[in-house]
């Protein structure tokens, strides 16, 4: 029994932290952020990526991949959010996911190994502005093989190669972004750190994978919930580290106790977010019975926590953390968008709640 | 209790209506008219149309005939304040010198210093800064170091301001600094009045999240200012300013109060018009929670802002009072920020225009509102006040 | 304009207050508290309110009554709740207002002349358990001039002389204790200054006042509203007064700066509610056509401030606060009964969107 | 990661669980058992059963087997918290001796002290008392001033202790006391074991708001105690009281969790049964919030509990994680308490009971958890520890 890291997990954690240290460190990320018309997909990095394996982390050895689970996808995510990483790393890892859960082996065999090795970026296009995204209000419909239907806020959509898409009885399929009737409108962004666009399929030839749509959002909502336990625990560290030294009034910010109280109350929130977030990526390896619970508290917290350690690094780094030049809000405007990526905290509690009274 | 105003107060209030309908470009309430202009060109148009409010008689409402003003009670300021926003007037381009300087000159100013600073707020043709905040002298705004040397017959100032409400725009800047290193903080500080177009002063656009500049840096480079530029005494001004910041206590947040119940009903209108899980976001049971809490909290604001102003009107000691009133309008808003983005959920995350930069007035008021319980004494300075200085708790 | 109370409604408030300091204090309460099993109903202190008019406030002129306002009794209530006063009088001057509301000149000449004078106890019992009480589900159904139903929460029931109580389309009813079918059965409550009980009517004679349960919902809503903002203010000031004596660590607990920041957050939030509360009272006297929003507002803000600075009085008086020998948890528990009573905050704010979005 | 136990800890589980069902009368899990009987009947009963369970070897689970524990792991007094709590076993009446007193005199006692102290709290035969907090020292324990003067060959104790567990059934207490008037704050405190059956030693019981007595007051009016009657070195108390304190740094909160998540399904089954508005309270959104949020934070409880458990089987050090588990659980708990009173709404405010005075155990519970924030280190000071010795934050 033991519940933790294994020490294989914690270097990796390193290995990615270090990386993003020495070469893709906030000058690197404030170039992407300041870039808004730019593609947001640095080149240098998604290289790092396909090389350092994290693309391939949970795809099968067969086909070129480590073989791993969701938990190490996990440190990943986590090292993302704590630096506020763009890219789309996240789209991707969950595209494969859903043609490793629900692809054929053939699929799996065609584009698994590119998506290991870096040589496609995939996403998920299966949000229905207004819709019910998880199942009936899917963003597709289906005829004779082909897709029609719009999908609002996909991420990293004008740099992908194919999308994972929904129709409304649940399955999912494959559209390749060259397919015809597929056409990406860009929109912008309050976090910068993502790209985002409104892809429409009309007619669209496309690809049936299988009908996991579910394991799709599960992955899809512990991964985002571990990177904004990232964002949350990077945040507080990082108030921290400003009022042990930002003085006021002749002593550090930091000392004054109302402050103290409500960094504490922080530290504990998060440090509970992060056992959620790791724990709902463990159940869902290992298949726990309380699995799908797991991941309703993990998004639920980690989207709670991570509002409210960014917003309080803006209001106790006092003004400097509300400047543009300041990364503060970086981590604030991320942490707001994954707050509603997959469900807010209210949706994943009413989830709990049909769990507890069932 | 009675509500209602007097006759003379409706009579301002009908008039004044009426002046505002006929005057105001219709184009103004026109839904996103504001954000479709540039920044200069809007600073321009809502220069000009103070100047012609003044000019109709319209400005200085509650200041003393003598000085030009109205001399109108502290209910036609509200009135004043209310109609305004109700009638999408835009928000006054010289808030610091109309709120703060021109009543501290009627105080501490020369007569000299009467008769053109005060007219010229009057007419907004001077545009005035305030420069308190510097980067080490933020909450505690004694620790300020920027220093202005007596070389005789001038003043030699040098240091860096910064939240600079309108620093690109400033004509003119009421300023701390200190006059004499060796006093203790809070004495040897003086109150220098500085012109920004001066040798030696640079302004610089302060980037906020938002991506718009609302605030500022100043810095000053051996920038000689005459001895008379000063308002109060030297080494008096800590003082100065303590009664300076005192002309907001009395004030009343019927603006914020109509501006926020507005933003209030967007919301709402928003939360109709959006489609969430097939459902209209507005049957949604959590945002509709949010949004009764969000309209309780205003409408007390409502009701904080008329205590306020029967207190002023009945001429009782107000206290401490502006505290309660800042941490209630700022809280207010940034939920109502908050609550906004919980509506528009996914797709208020988006952005728009060319650049991918354009905001939503909805979505720069929530980012905004960020920096409402920052600045102007933030919230837990608020508190600390509220404790120490009403409830009497011990430092 | 003006929004203060009036120089008489001040002094009002003083005489009330004096008279309890002198008459009615901590004492006398916990007399009432510690008899669980007594009747709650102190005699002399309901003597006081009939000789000093504290029944007759809104009992118009004609009928031996002051002829004000619910502003008036606003000021009553907010002493009543300060000092967690006992007794009936809520319910009987409630009654007294059903009858003035909705009764006839020949009902009002019968009753409220007893209710001005302290010669009757009435209660309001309309809440019919886990029914919708605002209407639909009110406690009695009506068959041929006889009511039948049961009301729960019933206040000071065992000592009333007659109920009002409604039927599902919005009518009220006076019936008389002593009437055939009237069955009175007391529970114990949390709250001890008050005495609960069940009430059930079996063909019960019952004699139709009219039809405006929402204005007398709206008196009783006001009302509750201002004992709650009573109990807060009195909870925030007992609070603070401790905290300003008591010591640890060698200085004032309330000179400790997360005390004090919420204590200073109470400060408005109460201030704020006793605006509220008042304003309501005014709305109501006075027909504002805000009034209802008014009512709302305050019921759901004093419901939440009285909760949360009972709670905290508890929290910052430390250990002592816990204690039965404190008269803490009178107030306490005071505020959670009436944070129930009359619909809690949720409910409220529920209200409130719907006005919100009409 | 890896949450399964392995086989000698699963073949623990199962022989606790064939144990505790074979032995547990089943009547103690019928609803409203242990509030049917009164507080000394039900006492008697708990403390019979814990020598019982003795007997049958499962007491001291993880004291080493030298003292007549069982040497179980980290992992085995985890399940058997969890097994004990979900058997409705009921609290231990002994939870000051087995938590605290016994590990510190392992470490600190001497060989008579081992030999007597301990057999007689593993067979539960002395109910220990903790003698702490004062009037005048609560959150601030250093600030104690029960003194014990050295006679000579015996101490003489004059004081008064507060918020003691037990006090009317305890037969022992172990007491901070000051030795040495003149020494600082913390220096010249001494840890004095005290029979409480001595002369000059009065209980009283102290009467919660719950109407209950949990808790007493226990006056020492020159109390003779042997010299020998004492834990540690003369004037070391303060450093062993630390000590013993820390013996709960490493405990796991899997009691707390499966004890509290009890009381959500029952709140939960509450809200399918009572009907609100012609509804279930079930489907009032609001609770259901509630309730996904009370889930959200006790299943994270359980988390907690889990990785300190780790962190004890690995052997690392775990610093002043106990503080957030404190918080955790506390706030987390008094959550749930609002929770049922909403749920139960005004009907929830009823009492019960010849004198009206009877409570339901979930009435309770949501009045005991006001004061679970408060002993033991209450929230303000839990944070403080977080802040300053987790996070760093100066003093």
């Amino acid at each position: 029994m033991y519940f933790a890291l294994t020490d294989e997990q914690r270097d990796l954690g390193r290995t990615v932290r270090d990386y993003l240290a020495d070469r893709f460190g906030p000058e690197q990320v404030r170039a992407v952020y300041e870039d808004a018309a730019g593609d947001g997909h640095p080149a240098e990095l998604w290289k790092a990526c396909a090389e350092q394996g994290w693309l391939a982390v949970t795809v099968p050895e067969q086909y070129d991949g480590l073989g791993l689970g969701l938990l190490d996808l996990a440190v990943i995510a986590r090292a993302w959010g704590a630096s506020t990483i763009p890219g789309p790393w996240l789209p991707t890892v969950l595209g494969g996911e859903a043609i490793r859960i629900a692809g054929s082996p053939e699929q799996q065999a065609e584009w698994l190994p590119k998506v290991a090795a870096g040589e496609v970026v995939l996403s998920i296009a299966t949000r229905r502005e207004g819709g019910d995204w998880t199942a009936a209000g899917a963003a597709c419909t289906e005829s004779g093989g082909t897709l029609s239907g719009t999908a609002a806020q996909v991420e990293y959509a004008a740099v992908a190669d194919a999308f994972v898409t929904a129709t409304a009885d649940g399955r999912l399929w494959l559209v390749e972004a060259a397919a015809p009737g597929v056409t990406v409108v860009r929109t912008g962004g309050l976090d910068r750190t993502t790209r985002l666009a409104t892809v429409t399929f009309a007619d669209s030839p496309a690809t049936l994978l299988g009908d996991d749509l579910d394991s799709l959002y599960g992955a899809a909502m512990v991964l985002t919930a571990n990177d904004l336990v990232g964002i949350a625990r990077s945040a507080l560290t990082r108030t921290v580290a400003y009022d042990k030294e930002r003085e006021q009034f002749g002593r550090p910010v930091g000392s004054f106790q109302a402050i103290k109280h409500a960094l504490a109350d922080l530290h504990v929130a998060v440090s509970m977010a992060e056992h959620g977030a790791l724990y709902a990526a463990y159940a869902l390896d290992s298949g726990q019975p309380d699995a799908v619970q797991a991941v309703h508290v993990a998004k639920s917290k980690a989207s709670d926590v991570a509002r409210d350690a960014t917003a309080a690094m803006i209001q106790y780094l006092g003004g400097i953390g509300y400047t543009w030049e300041h990364d503060a809000h970086f981590a604030f405007k991320r942490a707001k968008r994954e707050e509603y990526a997959y469900g807010d905290g209210a949706w994943h509690k009413e989830k709990l709640a049909q769990l507890l009274l069932a | 209790m009675d509500l209602s105003y007097n006759a003379e107060d409706e009579q301002f209030r009908s008039e004044l209506r009426g002046w505002l309908e006929a005057n105001i470009p219709r184009e103004w309430s026109r839904p996103g008219f504001w954000s479709s202009l540039d920044r200069e060109e809007a600073f321009a148009l809502r220069r000009d149309w103070e100047a012609r409010k003044a000019e109709a008689g319209w400005a200085g409402i509650s200041w003393p005939t003598e000085y030009g003003g109205r001399g109108g009670t502290p209910a036609q300021k509200a009135i004043y304040d209310e109609e305004t926003v109700r009638a999408s007037v835009p928000y006054t381009v010289n808030p610091l010198g109309l709120t703060f300087l021109a009543p501290s000159v009627m105080v501490f100013g020369t007569e000299e210093q009467k008769k053109t600073i005060i007219p010229d707020l009057l007419f907004n043709r001077v545009i005035w800064c305030q420069g308190f905040s510097e980067p080490g002298a933020g909450s505690d705004l004694a620790a300020l170091s920027t220093r202005a040397e007596d070389q005789g017959d001038h003043w030699l100032v040098n240091g860096q301001k910064v939240w600079t409400t309108n620093a690109m725009h400033g004509d003119w800047i009421f300023t701390l600094v200190r006059t004499n290193p060796d006093a203790p903080r809070h004495a040897g500080i003086s109150m220098l009045l500085i012109d920004m177009h001066a040798e030696g002063v640079e302004a610089r656009p302060l980037k906020q999240m938002s991506g718009e500049s609302e605030f500022g840096e100043v810095f000053f480079t051996d920038v000689r200012v005459p001895k008379s530029s000063i308002l109060g005494p030297v080494d008096k001004g800590w003082e100065v300013a303590m009664v300076l910041l005192s002309f907001e206590r009395g004030s009343s947040a019927m603006g914020q109060y109509t501006g926020f119940r507005r933003e209030l009903d967007q919301v709402a209108a928003l939360a109709k018009g959006r489609e969430r899980f097939g459902k209209p976001a507005a049957e949604d049971p959590q945002l509709r929670q949010k949004l009764g809490a969000s309209l309780v909290e205003l409408e007390l604001l409502k009701l904080h802002s008329l205590h306020i102003l029967t207190a002023v009107e009945q001429g009782r000691e107000l206290g401490f009072e502006a505290s309660m009133t800042k941490l209630q309008w700022s809280e207010a808003h940034q939920d109502l920020g908050e609550l906004f983005l919980d509506v528009a959920e996914l797709s208020g995350q988006e952005t728009t225009g060319e650049d991918f930069a354009g905001l939503d007035p909805l979505q720069h008021s929530a980012l905004w509102s960020r920096s409402e319980t920052i600045w102007g004494g933030s919230s837990q300075v608020q508190r600390n006040v509220v404790a120490e200085r009403v409830l009497g708790l011990p430092r």
